[in-house]
């Protein structure tokens, strides 16, 4: 129940910003950012106070929906989710902050969006309800496209409705795949469910398996993406405004990825089973492709979207590994990626909001004048090309060590993406901060020092002290 | 001698081409008044054709509501508006003599037809035989089709209204 | 049942049926565009009354007759836009109608 | 604990640093930066006397528990651990002392420099990250050690990062060294996936249990040994600038001198060597990569000494000498006499970060001019940083009782027996050897001897702390061959028997005694014009020139290297790049969207407003269906 | 003999009663007449068919949960019919609002605007009920008829008598085409009624055969006219767009349930319909309709035409239903149909309600007489979102209705279709949605989209004055969102009942 409470109270909230903007200017990043913070309180507390552990699916809520196709709507916690909401938190309070200066116009209906995409998102992660699944699934989809659309920049309806279609016709497929999923549990047990654990119990033939796990891999891997589906991504990510990067690369790709865990891997076993190679074909191509296409980008933000391609490569690589240490190492990845990602986005949306230009060539040697952000650019690259002590090291680390376990081709090419990361990693930091000085910018706010240091001790807490996310088993 | 070798088939093949050829002239004709006449013809036909297929009460209703009727609003129309000639140019030149000719040569054959038919006593009786008697239409249509013809009823105001809509003169402002 | 095959009935509707139709395409006259449809209904009107007759009941010609109102009704309305079309155009070509397109 | 606390002084005096760069005036920052290096200097002496003394002869640390890697051999713990013994107490010791008086050298030298404080901080996160490094007790904790030496290093090669060529530099050599990490961390996993362990000690216990043992390896067992070898090799080869990964180092002198002399003399550029003498235990059990360390070490010390003949920046001359004196150790390693190779790389750190300071020194005088054929004459103008030179040449040749001459010696008497290297490696050690003296007597002539080749005043400045770190510096190298390191519980034993049955030639040693000596007979003659004032009569000063000989200068570029990866993988790599920077996948997705555009053109087009076409297409519709459903 | 059973079922009371609202909308055009000869006055005629189609409206609901009835043979009641009735009912009614909004600038009185949209409801109301191919085609034609009077009304306006004369003639020839198919039909079977069951022998005898196929083709090719599905479509966008505005509503909405519904109607009762072939021809219609009809949508900058070739698309989609029918699953397939085709009705009746008040609004007075804004383009919609986000917020609704996205009744309507189609193992025909649904997307969006551009166009504010169009605009954004997310609501209406 609270969690219904918590995306009601988002919902509204977001209602209330709209309208209060309206009213008295820049009052809905006020009241955004304290309902964010209140409502991220009130949900650690109820995970912490909840009673029953979370190693395997709780539900919370079930309650009948639709009666006409045995609808329900039904939310549940695990551990998987508990993190992946942690993370939405946390990246919701940095989207606010750095919307903070950067969104001027309407600003009302964008914290509007903002707070809707969010909730979508935590529907998204805690719905059990296939139906209630993909409507989370979809509804996460407007506001964002909407932020894209009506904040981005100059190419912003062409990268929204690239966005929008791509995922939208994948999850077309989901769904076909969900509804026949749906009527064969009416063949199979007398009555029509879309329930996740219903389905379950269903015990269905390869035959038919191997079919409907190709749906949902479908929707997912354009989410995640992979290659050869990513390409909506360096669009979307470069047109949206800093907030909505941050969101899609921190949190809406993870949708991706929770998907693929949980309705792919766990729902389909044999038949992803039998699908890896493939999945894992593509995974090693994404990571290395992603590199270098990261690589041959003149745009800070394209080259950092790329980037995320190679990276969500490995989650997706991990998790076709069947492996345990795999299975943590895809989690943290997520995780880092989220936060790095996040990071080197928010960095990004500093450096437009200076020089209004995401143009590598028209940055260069901004250390001289910016020393602080300049040392954060390179942690954060230093994440993003996995240093050791960072969290995406470990995450890699775990990813690599497992596959390597049990497909070492796999591994090793994966591990190419290492060199092809250090150097994308190396021309973004060093054409946009070292080099002839360019220009002359002003250093970090203290707003932007603090989302700058709060990432970058996230990243390093995680990376020294993995154990936070390693005591979970995530249902393994 | 020529009543005796005629049966209701070859008949009603004979009034058939009629109404082919009628219409054929209709849609191919350049002359709109001729067009009509030749329109009226294949009607004629049509109706003798209803006749042989045992309707007279159809045969009736084609000749007077078709050709007595409708076909009388388009004469109107014509006049209305002096349509001449028709501004086509796939339509052929061709000579009004001939035209009249062909039709009156297509009506004479009806009327042929029409004596024969009348004089022939066993073509009589074998439509007698399986006729669809004007009574049995009556009681259908106030039987079971009643509503339908009511419906018809409402088409037809429709077809009023329209037309008046599009008829009626243009008004500038003034009250109707 | 009358001597007259069904077949040969429906083929000869069908005849003036396609008749009819050819006028409405060909024709840029709108006033033969209007006559073919009449040329048109009257051989569906030849159709339902050898269906009638073969199956020796009324409705054929119950619909004959409504179809006639039908006739009726479009000839009414027809030739009412005929007159607008006459006032607006000074023409009857059907070809001067596309203005709306794509 | 002692040991816990050792990285965490560097680490402090980093943090200071960098939070309040700017604010820290000089004296202030080199106080706490030197400062924090000499208590790390002194914990470190501490620590040395506690191991000699200590019973069991390693000291171990847990400091937190990183994470645990469960395989199907069990659960494999990872922590963040040190541990010492004798091979890491050597290193921690050359690099908090040698550190600690680069520290000193630098607080002088970059005492004008505007980011004084950034780049002391640079250095004390070097320090803190080569500690981790040299006493991580599992192969993780090691490789970020690894890692983060390689950012340092990267940070302080491009620490004048505003001339794009140090920059590039920088990321050359970061580049250059991360292909090597990438082959040594799939070395890792290799070694955990047949293991099932990353601790080092736990590594070495279980295979010489198994391979000391009658069973023996399985086929499979060795051939995993033999690739994970093969891979930690690679790691150490980019780390230490071996062949075929050499090319970075001779462009990261673009970083300060004193970086130069501290990471890619002293310390860094010798973790390769570490990292194999760490590994011997599976080295051990792979003899053809023992043998090929041994070729690679050879050939790099040859083709390094060949080059440093032809170059002219002096600093790049010392550089190639650096990559042929690890070839040395590399050799010594492959030839499996570890501890001569872990000696010279302990002697090697004092002597070449000597060199490298002095030469720091005078770059400094003469305005960082830095190409020798600009000096000359120094001899006499700079005395004491002449002197010091000499004193740090004469040890990279080796000269009999300096501090070179016994680890080299050390070295080359194990070549000759040596199962994994033999004699002919030997004999490539000797040609070494000459080499080493005439380019050291080369240098020696054109920046010391002969006439002033440059016009502008000497800035000498007689800063007190640069003197005392030179001359300590030279003091150890001259005597730190007396030093005696005992790694008899480090290195696990292999046909010792047959070592002692030493029956070899002995005019091996007079040879390798003498081959110094030719070398500098030889060079006193070759190099006659560098060493003489050739223009004393006339009063025009004949400038010298560096041979235009196209060997010569193919030697320069690094023997050719350079532009041979530059062919083979930098162009098409950057060709590639540029070729599909619109992404082809991504056009093809797009020409879809394109496709149906066309289609939509083609159907306006028939959506033509015509009344009689809409009626056709009514028909032809129609009979196209019946078509169909007739047939 | 069937037919003679039928007409001993003479029309007692009870039956009477069960078409009341067709009655009450009949007596009302036979008192509108009369209304006109006593009194003309614009709001007393508008008034009255409000109050007629109201209070027939009402008598429709009470037949929502009917048992079949026949009334005589030509009409039959059932629930559904009534649904279908009822839908047809209330979207008259919203444009009869809209319809009023725009006439009564105009001096002249239009009596006969009202009747002929009171004959146009009558003969949907007799198509939803009939029972009979002669019900069917009298109700076909007098809604075509009464559409082709108010398709060219406004005859100020420079299209008047263009679409007027393209939806005679088209629907004219369609209609006989129609007609000689049920000739045909009636000439094999010998029966015109639906719930005759014709022996299967009969299509087996060999000279007929053909006959008897073509005439089916003819027959469903007359109804895809009306449906304007694919390819017998042209007419649809060059009407949409001549029409006036309410009269384009209307299209969009009456006779397109209307005739839906009296095409599942046919295909229920009659097996025949259902022959392989005939399936495979609605099936290459459908495929066609969805594909060309999103296709011939994109880049369309006018909004009448883009959302006539949505149309089109939409027709396609709920074609599926049709194809994949089987016996057994009646019910379930009458859900489907109606519950997309009132999510269709409520996203076209939002969307054009937006469109009307933009007109009414953006038209310029000339003299005393108001000129009509005739195109309405997308570009009229910018930066609506800012100036009224009502009317925005109903429009984007409405859209995302269309394009079938959740939270909106057309994704419920979408997930109905592809359940119905995922039973059937249609694979290839949701592969054609999903790819035409992703088209759609293309153009629906860009709607949107523009919605939330900086304003600088139209002079178009809210009126204050227009209470009842803020009411209606605001109930039907509730009912979109609360029938889009408890889609039970409506379907609980849909009851089942034994055919």
């Amino acid at each position: 129940m609270t969690l219904t409470f918590i995306m009601l109270v988002l919902l509204f909230t977001g209602a209330l910003a709209w309208f209060s903007e309206n009213r008295w200017q820049g009052s809905a990043k006020w009241l955004a950012l304290i309902v964010l913070a209140l409502l991220a309180t009130v949900f650690t507390i109820f995970v912490i106070s909840y009673d029953q552990p979370f190693e395997n699916l709780q539900v919370l809520t079930r309650v009948s929906w639709i009666q006409t196709f045995n609808i329900e709507y039904s939310i549940a916690l695990d551990q998987l989710s508990i993190v992946l909401i942690t993370l939405t938190w946390l990246l919701a309070i940095i989207c606010v902050l750095v919307s903070w200066q950067e969104i001027k116009q309407k600003a009302g209906f964008y914290y509007f969006n903002l707070l809707a995409t969010i909730a979508g998102i935590i529907g998204v992660f805690v719905a059990v309800d296939m139906f209630l699944f993909f409507f989370f699934w979809e509804v996460m989809l407007l506001p964002m496209t909407a932020i894209i659309a009506i904040w981005g920049h100059e190419k912003r309806h062409f990268a929204a409705l690239k966005f929008f279609i791509f995922t939208q016709v994948s999850s077309l497929l989901m769904l076909v795949a969900i509804i026949a999923t749906g009527y064969f549990h009416l063949l199979a047990t007398g009555e029509l469910s879309f329930h996740y654990l219903d389905w379950l119990a269903l015990d269905m033939p390869l035959s038919l398996t191997q079919y409907l796990m190709l749906g949902f891999f479908i929707a997912f891997a354009v989410k995640l993406p992979s290659v050869p589906v990513h390409s909506w991504l360096p669009d979307a990510h470069t047109q949206a405004p800093t907030a909505g990067s941050v969101l899609l690369a921190g949190v809406l790709l993870k949708t991706g990825a929770y998907g693929l865990i949980r309705f792919v891997i766990f729902l389909f076993p044999q038949a992803s089973m039998q699908f890896a190679p493939i999945a894992a074909t593509l995974a090693v191509i994404s990571i290395v492709y992603g590199a270098k296409m990261a690589f041959a980008q003149q745009d800070f933000k394209r080259l950092v979207a790329y980037s995320s391609i190679s990276h969500m490569g490995f989650v997706m690589l991990a998790l076709f590994a069947f492996n345990s240490i795999a299975f943590q190492g895809a989690i943290i990845t997520m995780i880092a990626h989220g936060l790095s990602s996040a990071a080197l986005f928010s960095m990004a949306g500093m450096i437009y909001l200076r020089i209004h230009s995401r143009n590598l060539t028209d940055m260069g040697g901004f250390w001289q004048s910016a020393p602080r952000m300049g040392g954060f650019a390179l942690a954060f690259a230093g994440a993003a090309f996995g240093l050791p002590g960072l969290a995406n090291f470990i995450g890699e680390f775990f990813s690599l060590v497992g596959v390597f376990q049990v497909m070492p081709t796999f591994a090793i090419i994966a591990a190419l993406g290492l060199i092809g990361s250090a150097i994308y990693g190396m021309v973004l930091f060093q054409s946009s901060f070292q080099g002839t000085a360019k220009q002359e910018i002003l250093d970090l706010s203290h707003r932007e020092l603090l989302i700058c240091s709060s990432l970058f001790l996230m990243l390093l807490v995680i990376g020294l002290y993995p154990n936070l996310l390693l005591n979970f088993s995530f249902g393994v | 001698m020529l009543t005796d070798l005629a049966t209701i088939d070859s008949l009603f093949y004979l009034a058939a081409t009629v109404a082919v050829i009628a219409s054929l002239k209709v849609v191919t004709g350049s002359n709109t008044v001729h067009a009509l006449l030749y329109l009226v013809v294949s009607l004629l036909a049509v109706a003798v054709c209803f006749y042989l297929m045992g309707a007279p009460f159809a045969a009736g209703l084609e000749v007077i509501v078709y050709a007595g009727a409708i076909l009388v609003l388009f004469v109107f129309a014509v006049l209305m508006f002096g349509l001449g000639k028709d501004e086509t140019i796939n339509a052929p030149k061709s000579k009004s003599v001939t035209n009249m000719f062909g039709a009156m040569l297509l009506a004479f054959a009806l009327l042929l037809e029409l004596t024969v038919i009348i004089n022939n006593a066993q073509i009589q009786q074998t439509l007698q035989a399986n006729v669809v008697s004007s009574k049995a239409v009556g009681i259908m249509l106030y039987g079971p089709y009643l509503l339908a013809v009511e419906i018809a009823s409402f088409l037809l105001l429709a077809g009023l209204l329209a037309g008046y809509h599009y008829a009626k003169p243009d008004v500038q402002g003034s009250q109707l | 049942m009358t001597t007259i095959p069904l077949f040969h009935v429906l083929v000869l509707s069908s005849l003036l049926f396609a008749i009819g139709f050819i006028g409405v395409v060909a024709r840029k006259n709108t006033l033969f565009i209007l006559m073919s449809l009449e040329v048109m209904l009257n051989a569906v009107g030849v159709a339902f009354i050898g269906a009638g007759s073969a199956w020796q009941q009324a409705d054929g010609q119950v619909m004959f007759i409504l179809i006639l109102t039908l006739a009726a009704a479009e000839v009414a309305v027809g030739l009412a836009l005929l007159i607008r079309m006459q006032k607006k155009y000074r023409s009857l070509d059907i070809d001067l109608l596309n203005e709306m397109r794509g | 604990m002692l040991l816990a606390s050792l990285p965490f002084y560097p680490l402090v005096s980093f943090l200071l640093l960098i939070l309040f760069a700017k604010r820290l005036s000089w004296r202030l920052a080199s106080a706490i930066s030197v400062g924090a290096m000499a208590l790390t200097a002194l914990v470190c002496g501490l620590l040395v006397f506690e191991l000699s003394n200590s019973s069991s002869h390693f000291i171990n640390v847990d400091l937190w528990h990183w994470f645990s890697l469960s395989s199907q051999q069990g659960m494999a713990e990872v922590n963040v651990s040190f541990y010492l013994d004798g091979l890491s107490a050597v290193m921690i010791s050359v690099v908090s002392g040698v550190g600690f008086l680069i520290h000193l050298f630098a607080a002088a030298y970059m005492k004008g420099d505007a980011n004084f404080s950034r780049f002391m901080a640079y250095m004390n996160l070097f320090i803190v990250a080569m500690l981790i490094l040299v006493l991580a007790d599992n192969l993780v904790l090691l490789y970020l050690g690894w890692e983060g030496v390689g950012l340092c290093s990267f940070l302080l090669i491009g620490f004048w990062y505003q001339e794009q060529a140090n920059v590039l530099a920088a990321r050359k050599a970061f580049i250059v060294t991360r292909i090597g990490d990438t082959s040594m961390a799939i070395g890792l996993f290799w070694l955990f996936s047949s293991f099932g362990q990353l601790n080092i000690t736990a590594v070495s216990e279980l295979i010489q249990g198994v391979g000391g043992s009658e069973i023996g390896f399985s086929l499979q067992e060795s051939t995993d040994i033999y690739w994970i070898a093969l891979l930690l090799l690679g790691g150490a080869v980019g780390k230490s600038a071996q062949l075929p990964l050499q090319t970075w180092l001779p462009d990261a002198m673009a970083g300060p001198t004193p970086v130069s002399a501290l990471i890619h003399a002293a310390t860094m550029v010798t973790a390769g060597v570490y990292l194999i003498a760490r590994m011997h235990s599976v080295f051990l059990f792979a003899p053809e990569v023992m043998n090929y360390v041994a070729w690679l070490g050879a050939i790099t010390l040859l083709l390094a000494g060949l080059a440093a003949l032809a170059q002219t920046d002096i600093k790049r001359v010392l550089a190639y000498s650096t990559m042929s004196q690890i070839g040395y150790m590399m050799l010594a390693l492959g030839a499996g006499a570890w501890s001569a190779g872990v000696f010279h790389l302990m002697t090697h750190a004092f002597f070449k970060a000597l060199l490298f300071l002095t030469a720091g020194a005078v770059i400094l005088a003469l305005h960082h001019q830095q190409n020798i054929f600009k000096m000359g004459g120094l001899l006499k103008r700079l005395p004491f940083e002449s002197a010091l030179f000499v004193v740090g040449l004469i040890c990279l040749m080796a000269l009999p009782g300096t501090s070179g001459f016994f680890s080299k010696e050390a070295i080359i008497a194990e070549l000759w027996l040596s199962t994994t290297a033999g004699p002919a490696l030997w004999w490539c050690a000797i040609v070494g050897a000459l080499l080493t003296s005439i380019y050291s007597c080369r240098l020696f002539f054109l920046a010391f001897l002969g006439n002033e080749r440059f016009s502008e005043e000497l800035h000498i400045e007689k800063a007190s702390l640069m003197r005392s770190a030179l001359l300590i510096l030279a003091l150890l190298s001259l005597f730190g061959g007396l030093i005696s390191l005992d790694f008899s519980e480090v290195f696990f034993k292999i046909k010792a028997e047959e070592l002692i049955s030493v029956n070899e030639p002995l005019w091996l040693h007079t040879i390798a005694i003498a081959t110094p000596f030719v070398g500098i007979l030889f060079s006193w003659f070759y190099f006659k014009n560098y060493r003489v004032d050739s223009n004393l009569e006339d009063g025009i000063k004949t400038n010298l020139t560096a041979s235009k000989h196209r060997f010569a200068i193919f030697c320069r570029n690094g023997l050719g290297f350079d532009s041979l990866y530059d062919a083979l993988l930098i162009k098409p790599y950057q060709l590639l790049a540029k070729l599909n920077r619109r992404d082809f996948i991504d056009q093809a997705m797009m020409s879809t969207a394109w496709y149906v555009g066309l289609w939509h053109d083609v159907m306006t087009m028939i959506q033509n407003g015509s009344l009689r076409w809409y009626l056709a297409a009514f028909g032809l519709a129609i009979m196209a269906l019946v078509g169909v459903s007739i047939l | 003999m069937l037919t003679t059973a039928h007409s001993q079922a003479s029309l007692n009371i009870d039956i009477i009663s069960v078409i009341l609202p067709q009655l009450i909308i009949a007596f009302g055009i036979a008192l509108a007449l009369l209304l006109v000869a006593w009194k003309r006055s614009q709001r007393t005629i508008a008034l009255f068919t409000g109050a007629v189609m109201l209070i027939a409206l009402a008598a429709n609901f009470s037949l929502l949960t009917i048992q079949p009835t026949a009334v005589t043979q030509l009409l039959k009641v059932d629930s559904y019919s009534a649904f279908a009735f009822s839908l047809v009912l209330i979207s008259a009614l919203v444009s009869l609002h809209m319809s009023h909004q725009f006439l009564k600038a105009h001096i002249e009185v239009h009596d006969e605007y009202y009747l002929l949209l009171m004959l146009l409801v009558l003969g949907a109301g007799i198509l939803v009920t009939s029972n009979h191919f002669a019900s069917l085609f009298l109700g076909f034609e007098l809604l075509s008829i009464s559409l082709v009077g108010l398709v060219g009304y406004h005859r100020e306006s420079n299209f008047s008598v263009e679409s007027g004369f393209k939806y005679l003639v088209l629907s004219a020839t369609a209609s006989s085409f129609m007609l000689l198919g049920i000739a045909f039909i009636y000439s094999v079977t010998g029966n015109m009624s639906f719930d005759a069951n014709v022996p299967n022998e009969i299509y087996h005898q060999q000279n007929l055969r053909l006959f008897f196929e073509v005439g089916i083709l003819l027959f469903i090719s007359g109804i895809a006219f009306k449906l304007s599905i694919a390819p017998f479509h042209f007419w649809t966008p060059d009407v949409y767009q001549g029409a006036p505005t309410p009269v384009t509503l209307l299209m969009a909405t009456i006779s397109k349930v209307a005739m839906f519904v009296v095409l599942v109607k046919c295909v229920v009762a009659q097996n025949y319909l259902l022959y392989d072939n005939v399936q495979l021809l609605l099936m290459i219609l459908a495929v066609a309709s969805m594909l060309m009809g999103n296709i011939l949508a994109l880049k369309q900058q006018n909004l009448k035409r883009l959302i006539g070739y949505s149309s089109i698309a939409h027709m396609g989609y709920l074609l599926i239903v049709v194809i994949v029918l089987s016996g057994e699953s009646l019910s379930f397939t009458w859900q489907s149909v109606l519950f997309y085709l009132s999510a269709y009705v409520v996203a076209n009746l939002s969307i054009f309600m937006v469109m009307a008040a933009i007109q009414s609004q953006c038209s310029s007075k000339v003299g005393q007489l108001l000129h009509y804004k005739e195109e309405l383009l997308l570009s009229d919609l910018r930066g609506l979102f800012w100036r009224i986000p009502s009317h925005a917020l109903l429009v984007i609704l409405a859209v995302l209705s269309l394009a079938g996205i959740p939270l909106t009744m057309g994704f419920i309507g979408k997930f109905y279709i592809l359940s119905q189609a995922t039973i059937a193992h249609a694979w290839w025909l949701i592969v054609t949605l999903v790819i035409g649904s992703g088209i759609g997307l293309a153009y629906y969006l860009p709607i949107i989209f523009t919605l939330f551009e900086k304003e600088d166009c139209t002079e178009f504010k809210a009126n204050k004055r227009a209470i009842i169009e803020h009411v209606l605009v605001y109930s039907f954004i509730i009912i979109g969102l609360v029938l889009g997310i408890f889609p039970d609501v409506v379907s609980q209406f849909i009851v089942s009942n034994p055919m």
